[in-house]
């Protein structure tokens, strides 16, 4: 029983992780419809982010957050007018690859300056006991922070001007322009959250678990399949996918050979995008 | 009668876009349709060509049950339709574009075959000068022949024409108008769909009237602009109203 | 259309084309992992081999007695990333196009498996070393020899120290990395610990590149094993034991293979502690031309003493396994070479497959018939990480025969301080 | 549709690149050469579901790896012949790829994409836990497998040829779809699905075909190259990366043509052994590939051949 209460809190807090990596994903494609490949590179970025402050500048990583937020921001920003801004009424097929170039120059400068090497972040933080099995402060941490960015994102969606933009371009871009929004500024600032979102989400991963530069790849898969779970463009939905992704991962594992895991995510992914297209709460 | 519908009903969501409509139209006539914006004529297009199942409600063709027929195979018995919002296949020519007709029609004919069959109704509907410009980069009013000549190249017994007057000058207007009797001396049922209120009338042999996807009234063109209710449901759009009286 | 064609063909001609050169040195080829997942064992490796190349050529090369001369030896290596494809793109590229005389494989089972076929396709020597794995010498290639003792004895050693030291120990868990070596290991471990009495209660795999273990740690508590053993390379390796240790874990002995038998392993500090490893290789070896003569063994080479400080003075670092079967690796080419006197790959492979001698590496010999080229010679040490006067540093524990001090028992002990 | 002059110089010069290192006898060219072919049958393939239909097939490498998979495991289980083995493998990924189209392909634009990658993602972990198949390391084959084939050095040889035969085929096979009924019917789909419905086109079943027609010519390549490179392993077989330099190779080449997917594979291989072999640039290939990829999605999406027949209309015959 124990076993099973271990996995629904650390389920609990990977999973809200998982949500903000999700939500940065989730956020561009509400707002542009672009499915942004480089997101991988982007989570990578916010974990080399975060190690170079951890190595270099000596803060901690907790601390590293606000200007790995803000630089995501930029980054984003100066990201969507080089790669998207010129194609968005392309085909699909072009958006996708212009957002995976962006992830090739990325991760191939990330290679030529950190190597492929793993990494990792020491927090020696210790950890609290439960039972027979501990969960650790740094884990319980992480998932606090991501419950306060999930929780200032709906803020901002729903209590600031720009926010309302937001949202309004998303539901309508046409209707929205019509209204007077400055749809380019809209459109590139929420690329800049979705950036800096995924940025942040590696550093906290970063914390927690080794990585290489590849590793934002991983949780680029894992985003794709939280996104189809909670619903595409829902960040509600991104919140209640990462949940059911990291409650999954470590609820099924407990009955199950741990590396079935990719495969049910995956099947998992195609099953709903082919019944419910809309995620598992939305209408068909 | 070559195509019959019988108390066809179809609702998005809470919306009803079409309220049991029933019709029957008889071959080699001009069964024109006409109503309010909204009013379920798109709709009822759809249905006959298979875009939509109607939730409700029957379809005939020549006396065969077609209501679950995907959209291919009624293009294969011979029913062919144009778009009220064109749809060239942009980056094919426009030769290309009414071969696509020919090949996958009521004759199924080869690449060959559909060539020339492409050729004639090129030249029939007037596009013989833009035959192998790109279908994207025509204007609407050859863009609209060119739906038009694909629908022809399917070789179809009815043909449903979804507005193709909209949009054009009067000159063409004229011009297409004539193309389109000719057409129905070729033996074709049309079914068209139009808001030119003294085009319609002038070419169709019967009219029916929707209205909030309810049907209100049918007869010929004298009697639908004579009918009391007609000209209430269109008291809406005055514009079309004075249309619709100034036609008489 | 036919300029086309001709300027096609041209082209071809001018891009592509082949020089050759005079015998002047011995180039020794392979592929080693500069970047990517097994970068820590690829450069100790390498540094191992480069050590041996530096020696080899201060004396002014080996002597070749069919070209009357000292010929110098010379690497080329390439960076294979740490995968497959390109491993066996790079060797092919070894063999045509830079001539390599022989072949050493990359470092892990699992690249050395892919670069043997294109060794034995080509039919060019290969040695490997950083390679453990059986079933590679159970698929008929006649070129390639291991250094390594092979996975099937790699772990047994430890459930026979758990068996020494907490008779009524029986439940182990194992829980090992989804790759070509790891998987020999620990399905030969489970065979032996159910032969041995032993209680398996967990057996399972992770994927390569895992970095978040919770789910198995999860799982692994709610089935209070004795023991833990398994483990992969070294990144998930190092990862693994940090994760039992933050989550600690009741277990009296872990026992993992690769990760804590590389130096840099202590990095990861009270997480180190206790955890056991198998080893190839340690300084602390004994093996010794004396050793030898008691085994009626030839000893050739350096002595453990002098490979452990030149290594020392070279790299500024401990001497590991991996480094030592790098060299080895190379001297074993070295001991052909001069025993047939000539470069020709079919009397050196002959000289190999007869070859039977005690080096500081320990004894190596190579099997005949259907293993042709595993290893039967060499034996395994155990290490533990200790704490000794607030140093952190590793010890051989195990067989008791060749240990320098006693295992600290049981691996839990530490949480009680 | 009239027939054009494109396989009237694409044949040569294809064949003249197949038997240039036959005739030479280079080893290291021959190598070059494998993987070439291999990257153009590899991108003429994609080309009939991405190019012709307009479906992004960015997960399109799985079926590569389920025939290759299928192809590796009857030689080495079975001791079936490499042809048929290979075969088998093009034939089932194939029958695979119409089922699983039937589904699939509903979905539209992105979210087709999305879900290929799931399907590529969902089988590589499948395969991993599938131990039988050797999962995560995967199978090697006992070397006494070539010997059938006269020994290793014979048995690449004739991987080289198969693999050379493969392309030749595969470009005159997209070749003969486009100028077809079928291929109009493919393109019609591709400019407008719905229309095309009205059209009479049975866009399921011509969408499918179309699919496991691209599904097929990767399959039976992936046999080839796990035969030659005697080992298969699911991180090789699925490898994502490949999948999306497959669709760089259409787009380089141009979108719907293919002599374009023919140009696009060689130039793409090209710049990539280029970039990897240039001082400085070598360790930043990655990123220099990137940038180039970026250039040409937002200043060229049409590619060498829309770029070419935009500014030379009559090069439009021999470039289709």
């Amino acid at each position: 029983m124990l076993a099973y209460v271990n996995a629904v809190i650390s389920g609990i807090l990977i999973g809200l992780a998982y949500a903000i990596a999700a939500l940065g994903l989730n956020l561009i494609w509400g707002v542009m419809k672009v499915i942004n490949l480089s997101h991988g590179a982007f989570i990578a970025f916010g974990m080399f982010a975060a190690y170079m402050s951890v190595k270099l500048l000596g803060v901690s990583v907790y601390t590293s957050l606000i200007p790995i937020f803000v630089a995501g921001l930029i980054v984003g920003i100066v990201a969507f007018f080089v790669s998207l801004y010129r194609v968005l009424n392309a085909p699909e097929l072009t958006t996708l690859l212009s957002t995976y170039s962006l992830s090739l120059i990325l991760i191939g400068l990330g290679t030529f300056f950190f190597t492929t090497n793993p990494r990792a972040i020491d927090t020696h933080l210790g950890s609290i006991t439960l039972g027979y099995s501990s969960i650790s402060y740094s884990r319980i941490i992480v998932g606090l922070i991501s419950l306060f960015l999930a929780g200032t994102l709906y803020l901002f969606l729903f209590k600031t001007s720009l926010g309302k933009a937001i949202r309004a371009v998303s539901q309508n871009p046409t209707a929205a322009k019509l209204y007077g929004i400055n749809t380019t500024l809209v459109l590139s600032i929420s690329f800049g959250i979705g950036v800096a979102f995924a940025s942040v989400s590696g550093a906290l991963i970063a914390s927690l678990f080794p990585f290489t530069i590849l590793s934002g790849g991983v949780y680029e898969l894992k985003s794709f399949v939280i996104c189809v779970l909670g619903g595409l463009g829902s960040p509600a939905g991104a919140i209640l996918g990462g949940l059911i992704l990291g409650l999954l991962e470590n609820l099924l594992s407990l009955k199950m050979p741990v590396d079935y895991m990719p495969f049910i995510e995956f099947s998992i992914l195609v099953i709903i995008l082919l019944i419910k297209p809309n995620g598992i709460l939305g209408r068909r | 009668m070559i195509l019959k519908g019988t108390n066809l009903k179809l609702s998005f969501g809470g919306l009803v876009a079409v309220n049991n409509v029933s019709f029957e139209i008889e071959e080699k006539t001009i069964f024109g349709i006409i109503g309010p914006n909204g009013a379920g004529k798109t709709t009822l297009f759809n249905i006959i060509s298979g875009v939509y199942k109607p939730q409700e409600g029957k379809l005939f063709f020549k006396d065969k049950d077609i209501t679950n027929f995907p959209t291919y195979k009624r293009a294969r018995l011979g029913i062919a339709r144009t778009h009220q919002i064109v749809k060239p296949l942009s980056e094919l020519t426009v030769i290309e574009n009414v071969m696509v007709g020919a090949c996958f029609g009521k004759k199924n004919y080869n690449l060959k075959q559909a060539q020339k069959v492409a050729l004639d109704v090129i030249n029939f509907v007037g596009l013989s000068t833009k035959m192998f410009t790109q279908a994207g980069q025509l204007n609407v009013a050859f863009k609209k022949r060119l739906e038009l000549a694909r629908a022809l190249a399917n070789e179809p017994e009815i043909l449903l024409l979804d507005e193709v007057l909209a949009g054009l000058n009067p000159k063409e207007v004229d011009s297409m108008l004539n193309v389109i009797l000719k057409i129905k001396q070729n033996g074709i049922t049309i079914i068209m769909i139009e808001h030119l209120m003294h085009a319609i009338m002038k070419a169709s042999d019967y009219i029916m009237v929707l209205d909030s996807g309810e049907k209100i009234a049918q007869g010929s063109p004298q009697e639908i602009s004579n009918n009391q209710r007609v000209i209430e449901a269109y008291l809406g759009d005055p514009k079309l109203a004075m249309q619709l009286v100034g036609a008489k | 259309m036919k300029r086309l064609l001709v300027f096609l063909i041209v082209a071809l001609f001018g891009i592509f084309s082949t020089q050759s050169f005079a015998k002047d040195q011995i180039l020794i080829g392979f592929t080693t992992s500069l970047t990517g997942k097994l970068n820590a064992e690829s450069k100790a490796q390498l540094q191992g081999i480069q050590l041996w190349v530096n020696n080899v050529n201060k004396n002014g090369g080996i002597y070749v007695k069919s070209m009357g001369k000292k010929l110098p030896v010379a690497l080329k290596y390439y960076d294979d990333e740490s995968n497959k494809e390109r491993v066996q793109q790079l060797y092919v590229r070894l063999i045509n196009n830079d001539h390599v005389d022989f072949l050493i494989s990359p470092y892990s089972s699992d690249l050395t498996a892919t670069a043997a076929i294109i060794a034995q396709q080509y039919g060019k020597i290969m040695i490997s070393t950083g390679a453990a794995a059986d079933d590679i010498f159970a698929k008929g290639f006649s070129v390639v020899y291991q250094m390594y003792t092979p996975a099937s004895r790699y772990l047994t050693g430890a459930l026979d120290m758990l068996k020494k030291y907490d008779p009524k120990a029986k439940k182990v868990a194992i829980i090992y990395e989804q790759s070509e070596f790891a998987k020999a290991v620990c399905d030969a471990a489970k065979d032996y610990a159910q032969k041995h009495g032993f209680n398996v209660v967990m057996f399972e795999a992770y994927t390569p590149n895992t970095t978040d273990f919770s789910a198995f740690l999860n799982k692994m508590a709610s089935l209070k094993p004795d023991a833990l053993i398994g483990g992969g390379h070294f990144a998930d390796g190092e990862t693994l034991a940090k994760q039992v240790y933050e989550q600690k874990m009741s277990l009296k002995l872990i026992s993992l293979i690769v990760a804590p038998a590389v130096p840099k392993f202590k990095e990861i500090g009270e997480a180190a502690l206790y955890v056991t490893a198998p080893s190839q290789w340690e300084p602390e070896a004994t093996y010794s031309p004396e050793n030898a003569k008691k085994l009626k063994l030839a000893y050739y080479g350096p002595s453990v003493k002098w490979f452990a400080d030149a290594y020392r003075n070279t790299y500024k670092q401990e001497p590991g396994y991996h480094a030592a079967g790098g060299f080895a690796s190379a001297l074993v080419l070295q001991k052909a070479i001069e025993e047939t006197g000539t470069l020709d790959s079919n009397k050196i492979k002959q000289a190999l497959d007869r070859m039977n001698i005690m080096t500081f590496y320990g004894q190596i010999k190579f099997a005949q018939g259907k293993y042709h080229g595993l290893q039967i010679g060499h034996e395994m040490v155990y290490l533990q990480w200790v704490k000794q006067n607030g140093q952190i540093s590793k010890e051989v524990v195990w067989p008791l025969a060749a240990a320098n001090t006693k295992l600290v028992f049981p691996y839990n002990i530490k949480f009680k301080k | 549709m009239q027939k054009g002059y494109t396989l009237f110089w694409l044949l040569p010069a294809l064949i003249a690149l197949v038997i240039y290192p036959i005739v030479t006898n280079n080893v290291m060219l021959r190598e070059t050469v494998f993987l070439i072919l291999l990257s153009i049958t590899l991108s003429i393939s994609l080309n009939i579901i991405l190019g012709f239909t307009g479906y992004v097939s960015f997960g399109h490498i799985v079926y590569y790896g389920i025939g290759a998979y299928f192809a590796f495991y009857l030689m080495y289980a079975y001791k079936v012949s490499l042809i048929v083995s290979i075969v088998l493998g093009g034939l089932v990924s194939a029958a695979i790829a119409f089922v699983l189209g039937q589904a699939v392909l509903s979905l539209r634009g992105a979210i087709f994409a999305i879900a290929t990658i799931g399907v590529n993602e969902a089988v590589k972990s499948l395969i991993n836990n599938i131990s039988i198949l050797g999962g995560a390391m995967g199978l090697y084959f006992d070397f006494s497998i070539y010997d059938n084939y006269g020994g290793a050095l014979k048995a690449i040889w004739l991987s080289y040829y198969l693999m050379g035969t493969l392309t030749i085929l595969s470009v005159i096979a997209a070749y003969y779809i486009k100028k077809s009924k079928f291929g109009l019917g493919l393109f019609s789909i591709r400019e407008d699905q719905d229309a095309s419905a009205v059209l009479g086109i049975k866009t399921k079943l011509y969408k499918s075909l179309a699919y496991a027609t691209s599904a097929f010519f990767p399959a039976i390549a992936g046999g080839i190259f796990a035969f030659k490179a005697g080992n298969i392993e699911p991180s090789g077989a699925f490898n994502l990366v490949k999948s999306i330099e497959m669709i760089v190779m259409v787009m380089l080449g141009g979108y719907g043509s293919v002599a374009g997917s023919a140009l696009g594979a060689l130039f793409y291989e090209k710049i990539k052994s280029i970039l990897l072999v240039m001082p400085y640039v070598k360790d930043l290939h990655l990123a220099v590939s990137g940038l180039i990829l970026l250039i040409i999605v937002q200043f060229a999406p049409s590619g060498i051949v829309g770029f070419l027949t935009k500014y030379f209309k009559n090069l439009r015959k021999v470039l289709e």
